[in-house]
């Protein structure tokens, strides 16, 4: 089949799929709905394999051309996909996840009325996600970056009777707004400077721009990535975004939105290259999050709330990786993290979907003998994310590891008591769940199988994945990032200098310590029966994390009552003092001249004849003596 | 030249002017000294009349039938005007009893 | 012929006076009558035959006895007129002089009028003036005929006692 | 003779209205002219030879004033004969809903402002502009004043006094710039071509523009305008706001940059901000307006604002996105009003604070909504978006902080727009009445508005192309007198 055809379907079936459920969305009965939803991204996940398997790497980016989108002046977008091994990297994780997920949601989201409205905004949010990955333009890039935002907000608030769900909602979309502006802003400067906004086009024009350009586009480009992935300051949105019903964290808030952010620097990495301190920027953004939410991961006790955390977390080693220039490393953790952190979503909400809707863990406990594949699985999640040697989070993070280690061993330790706090509050997570006794008082029964059969298959990727970046100190050669070389240029940039036995020992040390860590947690948590206290009883120092630094209150003093005060005080004194009141102000000022005026009309025939004649004879003297 | 027109034009056209300004003002004079509105009226008419007058002047003088012409219009109007000013004048006779212009003060802004 | 425009002259300019100064309507409706009549044997010394038939039966025929008989319908004939002040009188002859003054100023270096028709002495005739009339003006003529309804009509309207108090 | 025919089909039909004043027919009727109308529009638009200006009515009116009757088009005519055509068609519709008193003369008055608003989006002459500019304001006068909802008069008299203001000191500027020409005339294409001192051009500017900023409204003339959209009948207000107010778009790019573009470059940055300063304001202050009407004026507003601040970074990008822009806020304007129209049905009232649940018992109604919102915060591939994107880079072009400040009123924009949203529609069902959902009806409306928004928001190009080739044109022409 014609590439472009296929390459247009790739979108084009989830798409399809979103505009057939919702129209038939009142005559589908039980689990169709869920059935078409699975089918639509089952099938744009084949396509995107064999356009895959199609494709070769080394003659570069092919464009699949359909239509010229916004054509006026100098500006010709044309609304075009790119395949290249960058796309189809993100492209299989979307689709592939996606249908998993999908197929998953079919169990769990069974007993809700509006199920096939959930799977229509599903199947868009991937069509819109595929746009976001697939587009040979940062202008169709755009779109799609806007699009999930825009599933994201409808289905955080998908249970839209919840005030606090829809405020979340909200939160989520305008935070992402924020994102947008500097991306928007950066996509004018760049359309200004280069005269175009079409990937190749743009990199090849980029090399002459002055550095102040160029630290400013990037610059720009980033704080869209900030909003969209979730990092400070921006982050707040993603932990209140768990709202939504739990495959829609798993997808959208785990595995592939909020790693648009990402994907746009790794796409972006000619630009970021030649901007070094934009760099230095994304890297200590990435390494503050990072830590800020592993110390706030730690207090939490709900379920979803962690391992939302735990993805703000992740995210921020991911851009540590772009801002080392380790694009590959960051994609690679992309990759893994989609795999596991998917798995531990789902398997949170098989969790959930066996205590009828608990999400607390102080009120889980032993579920280990009561749901035993959602056990085994997450426990695969937690040592993948854990970092444990051979699950694929070990070669992941370690790859990040290894990049900033070959920066400076101050970053390295950093980022090192990061991942051991994320392996503590992992393992919390796990020991309070699943070990002890029960503390609950709901009968747990394990998922359908059309649930836990992708938690087995994602749990089986989370243990493999690390074989698609196989580093050469275990004999691999890295070959997802000799496959990215070829679409992102950064990539081939790319340099690490340690020694084979550098190597080792770092990940000999992180192993060992991860492996102490997980005992702690074990010994505090794993025969826990007493409740923790609520947040408002800690002492101070986990109280403020806890409360996640107190940032949502900050925000609030600073941002939104400021900001409805405001309006208020704009409507009320700009409105009603300065403005109607200046309008007003001329309207009086006629009527005084009117009520002067109208005393010359005295009503007295007489006086108006005399005033005719002396007007008459005024006329006639200027017409005679005027001139 | 024709006799008639020889004699017509005796009269210099600037006596004919005079006399139309002096019966004009006479008028005005009228409708300002006067309060009596049927008085007013009829100056009106004197005005018109010597207006009329010199337009007649005028055309003769020029041999131009459009002057004439112009001075019927005039008429019809005067009567129309007669018509409808007479018929407010009864008006006000029967609503103020009086045909006083100062009694017509109710245009007052 | 001259005598006899300054005899009209004379006459116009008393009767219009008196016309001014009387103190009962009825005689001031009987000097414009004369004044009108003096100011159709002008319109005869012009040779305007058929503007003076007309001045004489539109005039003096119908416009000043549509005078007379309103002030004779309204009893007006007594002359309790209340007088204008002292000064509104003097104001108003001063005015008018005023005037008379600006217009006599304005023709002083006389009248220049642009070069006349070949003279014709038929110029005033019925027959001319009709042609003119029916020919040159014929729409103004007709639109008159609407002018003349809608006083007529809006005479009627006035006339008419108002039955509903509004 | 098409364009004849284009005034005078409304203006007959409305004639006709008034005299025979049917009752039951009068919308159908009404209807009938407005889609007679578009059809026409499209006509003209499918035989429409791009770049050209076609001037095919032209008699002598008052050539002492320089008056001609010359009626014509050029493509940014065509867009806005198009988008009045496409927009009254559904205004005339949303009065089915409405039950207004007098349905014969509401629908006359509309159609005699259609007619209106077609001449002046054709008139090829400055004063006939002007004529058919203010006759325009007359028939929305009565409109306002009759069928207007609390203090209507005072409103009404105020809107009108303003908006004459305005357009005296249009005509004060007309008169200068036709005195200028010899012989007297007024068309365009002469005073396009008249070379007015740069100095006078400074202060011409004013007295040209200000009438369009206070049509437009622009911040700070803008004070008439929430209050007579919040008092007009819905009808009355999708007129405003839908299809008057780009009438001063289309007289800034007719007089204001063609006659003084020394004046625009003088002002330009100081129209600019005050647009954007405007937009952001407006969008500050909807955030918490109770009545949902209310929003929807202070909403338009910012949108006005952000649309005057392209038409004036004068590039193509910019200027074209404005206009691009004008015709999908029309298309907004209007279906936005209709919800507005379609909740106060159901609930009898626009207070947001006495909405919310809705979405329960209108899952449709509010779906509907969603989609027309989405259009408001222009997200991409709606047709706003196009629009507010091209005007961005148009800005980034003139500077980049006026970009920076314009792109901030999406931000606001999604603040109030969602949060209305949430109180209208979201949260526990309120309501114990039965509530009818979204009909048949609501659905022929609406479900065409955002069609043509998303397909235009995807396929631009039709109205792009009409843009393109004037604005250039315009645009070169105005570098070359620089």
């Amino acid at each position: 089949m014609n590439t472009t055809i296929l390459a247009a379907l790739v979108p084009g079936l989830p798409l399809l799929g979103a505009i057939v459920i919702a129209a038939l969305r009142r005559s589908l009965k039980g689990n169709s709905a869920g059935l078409l939803g699975t089918l639509a991204i089952g099938s744009a996940f084949a396509l995107s394999v064999m356009l895959f398997l199609g494709h070769d790497p080394a003659a570069g980016p092919y464009t699949a051309h359909l239509f010229n989108w916004i054509d006026i002046g100098g500006m010709h977008i044309p609304f075009a996909f790119q395949v290249d091994a960058l796309s189809l990297t993100m492209m299989l994780i979307v689709t592939g996840v996606g249908t998993l997920i999908h197929l998953y949601s079919i169990g769990y989201m069974h007993d809700d009325a509006r199920v096939s409205t959930f799977f229509a905004l599903l199947n868009l949010f991937t069509f819109a996600m595929l746009l976001l990955v697939m587009g040979a333009n940062y202008a169709i890039t755009f779109i799609g970056w806007e699009g999930v935002g825009l599933c994201s907000y409808l289905l955080i608030g998908f249970w839209y009777t919840n005030p606090a769900y829809n405020y979340a909602a909200r939160k989520a979309f305008v935070m992402n707004r924020i994102g947008d502006l500097g991306f928007v802003l950066g996509l004018a400067w760049l359309f200004n400077v280069t005269g175009s906004l079409t990937f190749t086009e743009v990199f090849d024009r980029v090399a002459g721009l002055g550095p102040d350009v160029l630290t400013g586009i990037t610059l720009l480009l980033f704080v869209g990535a900030i909003g969209k992935s979730a990092q400070l300051p921006l982050f707040t949105w993603l932990p209140d975004a768990m709202a939504g019903p739990t495959p829609v964290s798993a997808l959208i808030h785990a595995a592939t939105m909020v790693t648009a952010g990402i994907y746009l620097i790794v796409r972006s990495s000619v630009l970021f290259e030649l901007a070094p301190f934009t760099q230095d920027v994304v890297l200590y953004t990435g390494l503050v999050t990072a830590l800020v939410a592993a110390t706030i991961g730690v207090f939490q006790n709900d379920i979803k709330k962690v391992l939302a955390y735990s993805t703000v977390s992740q995210l921020g080693y991911m851009f540590v990786a772009l801002g080392l220039g380790a694009y590959s490393a960051g994609m690679f953790h992309v990759t893994t993290h989609a795999f596991f952190k998917a798995l531990l979503f789902l398997g949170a909400g098989s969790v959930i979907h066996a205590l009828g809707g608990e999400q607390d863990i102080r009120r889980m406990g032993g579920l280990k003998g009561a749901i035993k594949v959602t056990h085994l699985t997450f426990l695969l999640g937690t040592l993948a994310i854990a970092g444990i040697p051979p699950f694929s989070g070990f070669f992941s993070k370690d790859a990040i590891l290894a990049n900033a280690f070959d920066r400076s061993p101050v970053l390295y330790a950093l980022l090192l008591g990061g991942a051991l706090i994320t392996t503590f509050y992992m393992f919390r997570l796990y020991f309070l769940t699943f070990w002890g006794a029960y503390r609950g008082d709901k009968h747990p029964h394990e998922s359908p199988a059309v649930m836990t059969v992708p938690l087995l298959v994602l749990a089986v990727l989370s243990v493999v994945g690390g074989l698609l970046n196989l580093p050469h100190v275990f004999g691999g050669h890295e070959p997802m990032k000799h496959f990215l070389a070829h679409a992102a240029d950064g990539i081939g940039a790319e340099r690490l200098h340690l020694e084979a036995s550098t190597e080792w020992m770092l990940m000999g040390l992180s192993t060992a310590l991860v492996v102490l860590v997980i005992a702690l947690a074990h010994g505090r948590f794993a025969k826990k029966a007493t409740l923790d206290p609520e947040a408002d009883e800690l002492p101070f120092l986990p109280r403020l994390l806890a409360r996640k630094w107190y940032l949502d209150e900050l925000y609030e003093r600073l941002f939104e009552k400021p900001y409805g005060w405001l309006s208020t005080m704009f409507h009320r004194v700009g409105e009603g003092w300065v403005m109607v009141p200046l309008m007003n102000g001329a309207g009086r000022l006629t009527q005084r001249a009117g009520q002067v005026l109208r005393l010359a009309q005295t009503g007295n025939m007489s006086f108006y004849l005399f005033a005719m004649v002396a007007g008459i004879v005024v006329f006639l003297l200027m017409t005679l003596y005027g001139r | 030249m024709e006799p008639v027109v020889t004699a017509i034009r005796q009269v210099p056209l600037e006596h004919y002017v005079a006399l139309s300004f002096i019966l004009f003002s006479i008028g005005l004079t009228g409708a300002l000294f006067r309060r009596n509105t049927i008085i007013i009226l009829m100056c009106l008419e004197l005005m018109f009349n010597s207006v009329n007058l010199l337009l007649t002047a005028f055309s003769a003088h020029h041999s131009d039938p459009g002057g004439q012409v112009f001075v019927f219009f005039t008429m019809l109007v005067a009567a129309a005007e007669v018509t409808v000013g007479l018929a407010i004048l009864v008006m006000m006779k029967r609503n103020v009893d009086s045909v006083d212009i100062n009694q017509l003060n109710r245009l007052k802004g | 012929m001259q005598y006899l425009f300054y005899l009209f002259a004379a006459i116009s300019v008393l009767s219009g006076l008196f016309v001014v100064t009387a103190r009962n309507p009825v005689n001031s409706v009987i000097a414009l009558i004369v004044c009108f009549l003096s100011i159709a044997g002008h319109y005869i010394l012009l040779n305007a035959q058929f503007l003076a038939m007309v001045q004489v039966i539109v005039y003096t025929g119908a416009i000043m006895v549509l005078f007379l008989f309103v002030i004779m319908l309204l009893n007006l004939n007594n002359s309790t007129e209340p007088q204008k002040t002292l000064l509104t009188r003097i104001a108003a002859v001063v005015a008018g002089g005023v005037f008379l003054l600006t217009l006599l100023a304005a023709t002083r270096q006389g009248v220049e009028i642009a070069a006349a028709n070949p003279a014709d002495a038929s110029v005033g005739l019925v027959s001319h003036v009709g042609m003119a009339l029916f020919k040159d003006f014929l729409l103004p003529f007709e639109v008159s005929s609407v002018l003349f309804l809608s006083a007529m009509v809006g005479a009627l309207m006035l006339g008419k006692k108002e039955k509903v108090a509004a | 003779m098409v364009l004849l025919a284009l005034l005078l089909i409304p203006f007959l039909t409305a004639l006709a209205l008034m005299l025979a004043r049917p009752t039951n027919t009068a919308r159908h009727i009404a209807l009938g002219s407005t889609i007679a109308s578009l059809g026409l529009v499209a006509l003209i638009w499918w035989s429409y030879v791009p770049g050209q200006t076609w001037v095919p009515v032209k008699f002598d009116w008052a050539p002492t004033l320089g008056l001609t009757f010359s009626l014509g088009y050029d493509g940014v005519s065509l867009l806005m004969l198009l988008l009045t055509a496409l927009v009254f068609p559904f205004i005339i519709a949303a009065g089915y809903r409405q039950n207004l008193q007098h349905p014969s003369m509401v629908n006359a008055l509309l159609l005699f402002t259609q007619s209106f608003l077609f001449g002046v989006f054709t008139a090829q002459n400055a004063f006939l502009f002007y004529i058919f500019y203010e006759l325009s304001l007359v028939p929305v006068f009565f409109l306002l004043l009759y069928w207007g909802g609390e203090r209507r008069r005072a409103i009404t008299v105020r809107f009108f006094i303003y908006t004459l203001l305005g357009g005296l000191m249009l005509l004060f500027g007309l008169a200068y710039c036709v005195t200028q020409t010899a012989p007297i005339s007024a068309d365009f294409a002469v005073l396009h071509a008249l070379r007015i001192p740069a100095d006078t051009q400074v202060w011409l500017f004013w007295a040209l523009f200000l009438a369009f900023a206070i049509k437009l409204p622009i911040f700070p003339f803008h004070s008439w305008q929430p209050d007579t959209y919040t008092m007009a009948p819905l009808q009355g207000t999708m007129v405003l706001g839908g299809v008057m107010l780009k009438m001063g778009l289309y007289g800034v790019l007719k007089f204001v940059f063609p006659i003084v573009p020394f004046g625009v470059e003088h002002w330009r940055d100081t129209v600019i901000w005050l647009s954007i300063i405007g937009a952001l304001y407006a969008g500050i202050i909807a955030f918490r307006q109770q009545d949902l009407k209310r929003l929807v004026a202070y909403s338009s507003l910012s949108h006005v604002g952000l649309l005057c601040a392209g038409l004036f970074a004068w590039n193509v990008y910019g200027t074209g996105g404005a206009l691009y822009q004008s015709f999908a806020h029309a298309v907004l304007v209007v279906s936005m009003l209709y919800i507005v129209g379609a909740l106060k049905e159901r609930t009898g009232t626009s207070e947001l604070g006495a909405m919310g649940g809705l979405k329960g018992k209108a899952p449709r109604l509010a779906a509907l909504f969603f989609l027309v919102m989405i259009n408001a915060v222009a997200l991409p591939l709606t047709q706003s978006f196009v629009g507010e994107w091209l005007m961005f880079n148009g800005l980034w072009q003139v500077d980049g902080w006026m970009a920076f400040a314009a792109v901030a009123t999406i931000i606001l924009g999604a603040v109030y727009m969602l949060y209305a949203y949430q109180r209208a529609m979201l949260g526990p069902d309120r309501w114990k009445m039965e509530m009818p959902d979204a009909g048949r009806n609501d659905h022929l409306y609406l479900v065409p508005l955002i069609a043509i928004t998303l397909v235009l928001g995807l396929y631009p190009a039709p109205i792009l192309d009409l843009v393109n080739g004037p604005v250039q044109q315009m645009l070169s022409t105005l570098t070359a007198l620089n």
